[in-house]
């Protein structure tokens, strides 16, 4: 192919997207609102996998020592324990820490353990973070074995109830993004596909005129390309706004405290990205393929 | 040079078209092809640039068979020949201009180059002021004359016409009828369907009369021949 | 009847097709439009049904004044007018009988009656034959023919013809004439533009000469009159 | 209209959907994808919904007596609490059954609490369930005016998160819901206006013949509530087996035991006939409105 006509083709596929005006306002529509909802799910995904990571993140071990183990055994644990790999913080909590976290645990109650303090019944611990909180059991088996340490507590069955739920909600929402993403991708390929069934007696006049195939996709596929773009850029700045209005209320309504969403500057920019390459690839790709059918004359 | 053998052509519709042409145009012919509604005129002209391929027979137009020609190579065998369609296929969307220089930018032709031709072949088929006019601002004849435009506008050796004269006026008719001669003279073959009979008695040339799919007569410097 | 007084068309583009049009149609009558191409024939035919409007100047039809006309009229006018569109206008997706059916399920007539109606036309055109084909397995001069019976189904009380011959042999072209001027007989206003010499010069009637959006021309029994 | 020119127009409807042949496919299965998204949606929302619901349900009261409550002081109270307003469930816990409860809490720490069984120091008390969880802490508050009431216990702040944290779970969901439907309806009648669109010559030809309006627009309008009724039929028929097939793998899987999930019945039935509704009315609707322009002939 000649530089001209290269320059011809872009020209072409510029000058389409205004010619076809009514059917490039549907097509970029539809293909913006197909990926505004990707978008909005996308965004809302990655936020309830932070969240879930963030609860997970809070499951740790209890490893209570022998009562009898003396200072330079229960550091001889902490240094066993620190040398163990896939751990990620070590915490000391004495027995009299313990009893004060339990007094606390019963609130009004607390009285019962009057009396208790003195003959303190409890035992010396270490509470164990994991850096993969799904490593949790394989973890705590690790540290059983470890010399004077009595017990280890992580909420066995609970903890894998716990990873099961997560797990699964992973699951079901790669599913669901997955599903939606090839969702978007048929609907904004069939959108094209549409546009261009309208416009077959051109590309067969264009054939009968001695066209090549290459000669009449190039501007189409140009055509295409910029569809998705433009039909990318509207539900970005979408997002990119209504995002950042979200993180605000977030930040000033206190009744939603509970919310850790994640900041705008690395997910937005991944969630963009995603939604432009999907928009021109598909544009293209839609482009391309609802085309073969016409060239055949 | 166009030759076809013993072709046959049934429409998938079961429409028997052309019922066995075996026929020899030469090279730098002007063949006017003759016959009632429904002959099978276009039929047998839609054949040589391949729009529709025989069920039966061979085709060759300057020395290729088109019926081994690879489906690639089509493109290259339709810038050699220059049509004009009986229902002109025009492209909607482009101005009057831009269609008939969509045909030289096929051939990649240099753009200035294009500009130039383009006014060129506009002004020989009068619509130089329509030029940048869309089709479906243009009387039916205007539009028919953009078809002749663009056909002649890559120099083919071979023009097939249509009835290219059938929505225009007999004066216009007349100066397309020298255009297509004077292109003649220079060497193109020209294969003209027509029911223009003042044309085919007054230019005389070739006339092939093909009814039901057959030919019925083929004369040099024949006579419309159909009397009322 | 049809009556223009003073009547300019430019349109949107800024191409004056008519300037200052007075004509008076009466009813029963037989009129030939003709005029070099690009004149302004069919636009002259298109304000009659209230395709286009004029820019300015009244037209009444069959005593309807078109610029009083309500939008929802339109329709009830199109009934007693029947069209041969130069470009045909056939619906792609319904067989001729189909399409010519479909002006008179429009006026909600019986089946049955509609049935009888398209055959007798069909007949009259000659192509019963075709009957169940679609519009783009037809000739080009098939498909004028559809058009035609399309525009007489209904027994319109005005015949519009926009160059009902240009796709047809001399042979069809006088059937289909034999067929209007019955018709004009019966009745009906005729009013045909037309670049057949042949015709107008042989069944003598009102001609109408239209160049460059004037009436140059009106004379009863008159002649095609452009000398070559 | 004569009724002869209204099975007319119920012919050509039905029998445009065999004429636009690959357009009916495209336009089809837009609307069949569309509303497969939405199906699924309204199913995962219903389930969650329901989901919250039950572990609302869970939120009780703990009313605890005054010590020195007779037996017929103690009737007293739960009949006054029977005849409140808004009560769903009462029931009496004795303080030994109170501490019973406290051993379980406390696990393999038992033993602190040995020896308090005969000086039980708990107090008897009636745990109470509202209809509405939501209304909660009003009953609590309502309840703490009984007499012999000592002190009412629901998680305060708690419950009041929970129930600011579920809410928010539901708008959202409600915001999502909606979106999605109006744009599963802007997708599909942008989907139809193209296919009109790629039919406007067709429109002006029977304009020009002599059609009314609404000659042209019933067929037109039939055609679009049957693609909007084939568009719901398939994403129905695929809701129903995979919702079947989801319900019999969780009750299966014993890892999933925490899924309660909605039975088929009435819920499939609901979303059925919110979608078979959404895409004949979107379908009329979009054929209508699209068809305008091109009347005006
Ligand atoms: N695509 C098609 N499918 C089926 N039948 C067709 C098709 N095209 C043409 N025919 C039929 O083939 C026959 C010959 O058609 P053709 O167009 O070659 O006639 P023609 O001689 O050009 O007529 P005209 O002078 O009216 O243009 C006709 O009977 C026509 O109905
Ligand atoms: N829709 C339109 N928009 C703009 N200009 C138009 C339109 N239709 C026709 N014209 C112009 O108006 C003039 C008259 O056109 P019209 O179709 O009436 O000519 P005609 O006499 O029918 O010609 P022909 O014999 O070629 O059919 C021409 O110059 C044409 O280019
Ligand atoms: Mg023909
Ligand atoms: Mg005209």
């Amino acid at each position: 192919m000649k530089l001209r006509t290269f320059r011809r083709h872009l020209r072409e596929g510029v000058k389409n997207i205004g010619r076809n005006g009514w059917m490039t306002f549907a097509s970029v529509s539809a293909v913006a609102v197909t990926l505004f909802l990707l978008g909005v799910f996308l965004i809302l995904a990655m936020n309830v996998n932070h969240f879930m990571a963030h609860v997970e993140s809070q499951v740790e071990i209890k490893v209570y020592l022998t009562p009898d183990a003396k200072p330079e055994q229960v550091k001889a644990v902490e240094t066993a324990l620190r040398n163990q790999s896939g751990i990620k913080s070590v915490v000391y909590v004495s027995k009299d820490q313990g009893m004060e976290e339990l007094k606390k645990r019963l609130g009004d109650k607390a009285e019962l353990l009057e009396g208790l303090e003195k003959q303190n019944p409890l035992q010396d611990r270490f509470d164990v973070k994991t850096y993969d909180p799904h490593q949790t059991p394989q973890v705590a088996e690790k540290i059983r074995q470890i010399p004077h340490v009595d017990e280890v507590q992580y909420g066995k069955g609970w903890v894998e109830k716990f990873f099961d739920f997560t797990r699964m909600v992973r699951n079901v929402g790669l599913v669901f993004i997955v599903g939606l993403a090839f969702t978007a991708m048929f609907l904004i390929s069939n959108t094209i596909k549409i546009t261009i069934f309208a416009r077959r007696r051109e590309i067969e006049i264009m054939k009968l005129v001695g066209a090549t195939n290459w000669f009449i996709r190039w501007p189409f596929f140009i055509e295409g390309m910029l569809l998705g773009f433009l039909g990318a850029l509207l539900p970005i700045a979408v997002l990119w706004v209504g995002y950042h209005a979200l993180l605000d209320m977030v930040r000033q309504d206190l009744s939603l405290f509970f919310l850790d969403l994640l900041p705008v500057t690395p997910l937005m920019a991944q969630v963009s990205l995603l939604l432009v390459v999907i928009g021109m690839l598909i544009g293209m790709w839609g482009s391309l393929i609802s085309m073969r059918r016409f060239l055949k004359v | 040079m166009i030759e076809m053998i013993d072709v046959w052509k049934t429409y998938p519709n079961g429409t028997h078209a052309l019922r066995g042409i075996t026929v020899r145009i030469k090279k730098g012919e002007f063949v006017y092809v003759v016959g009632p509604s429904g002959a099978g005129k276009s039929t047998f002209i839609k054949l040589m640039y391949r729009e529709e391929r025989p069920t039966k027979g061979q085709i060759f137009v300057n020395g290729i068979n088109l019926e081994a020609l690879r489906e690639r190579r089509i493109p290259y065998l339709r810038r050699n020949i220059g049509v004009v369609f009986q229902d002109f296929k025009l492209l909607p969307k482009l101005t009057v201009h831009e269609n008939v220089a969509f045909a030289m930018e096929v051939v990649e032709a240099p753009s200035k180059q294009i500009r130039q031709r383009v006014k060129e072949v506009l002004e020989l088929v009068k619509l130089s002021h329509k030029a940048d006019v869309y089709p479906d601002e243009l009387s039916g004849g205007e539009q028919q004359r953009v078809a002749i435009a663009r056909a002649l506008v890559n120099r083919p050796s071979v023009l097939l016409a249509d009835e290219p004269t059938g929505n225009l006026d007999p004066e216009t008719s007349w100066g397309i009828m020298h255009l297509l001669e004077e292109i003649n003279n220079r060497g193109t073959t020209v294969v003209m369907a027509t029911h223009n009979r003042e044309i085919v008695n007054t230019m005389r040339k070739r006339v092939i009369a093909i009814e039901n799919g057959e030919i019925v007569r083929d004369e040099q410097r024949g006579e419309y021949g159909y009397e009322t």
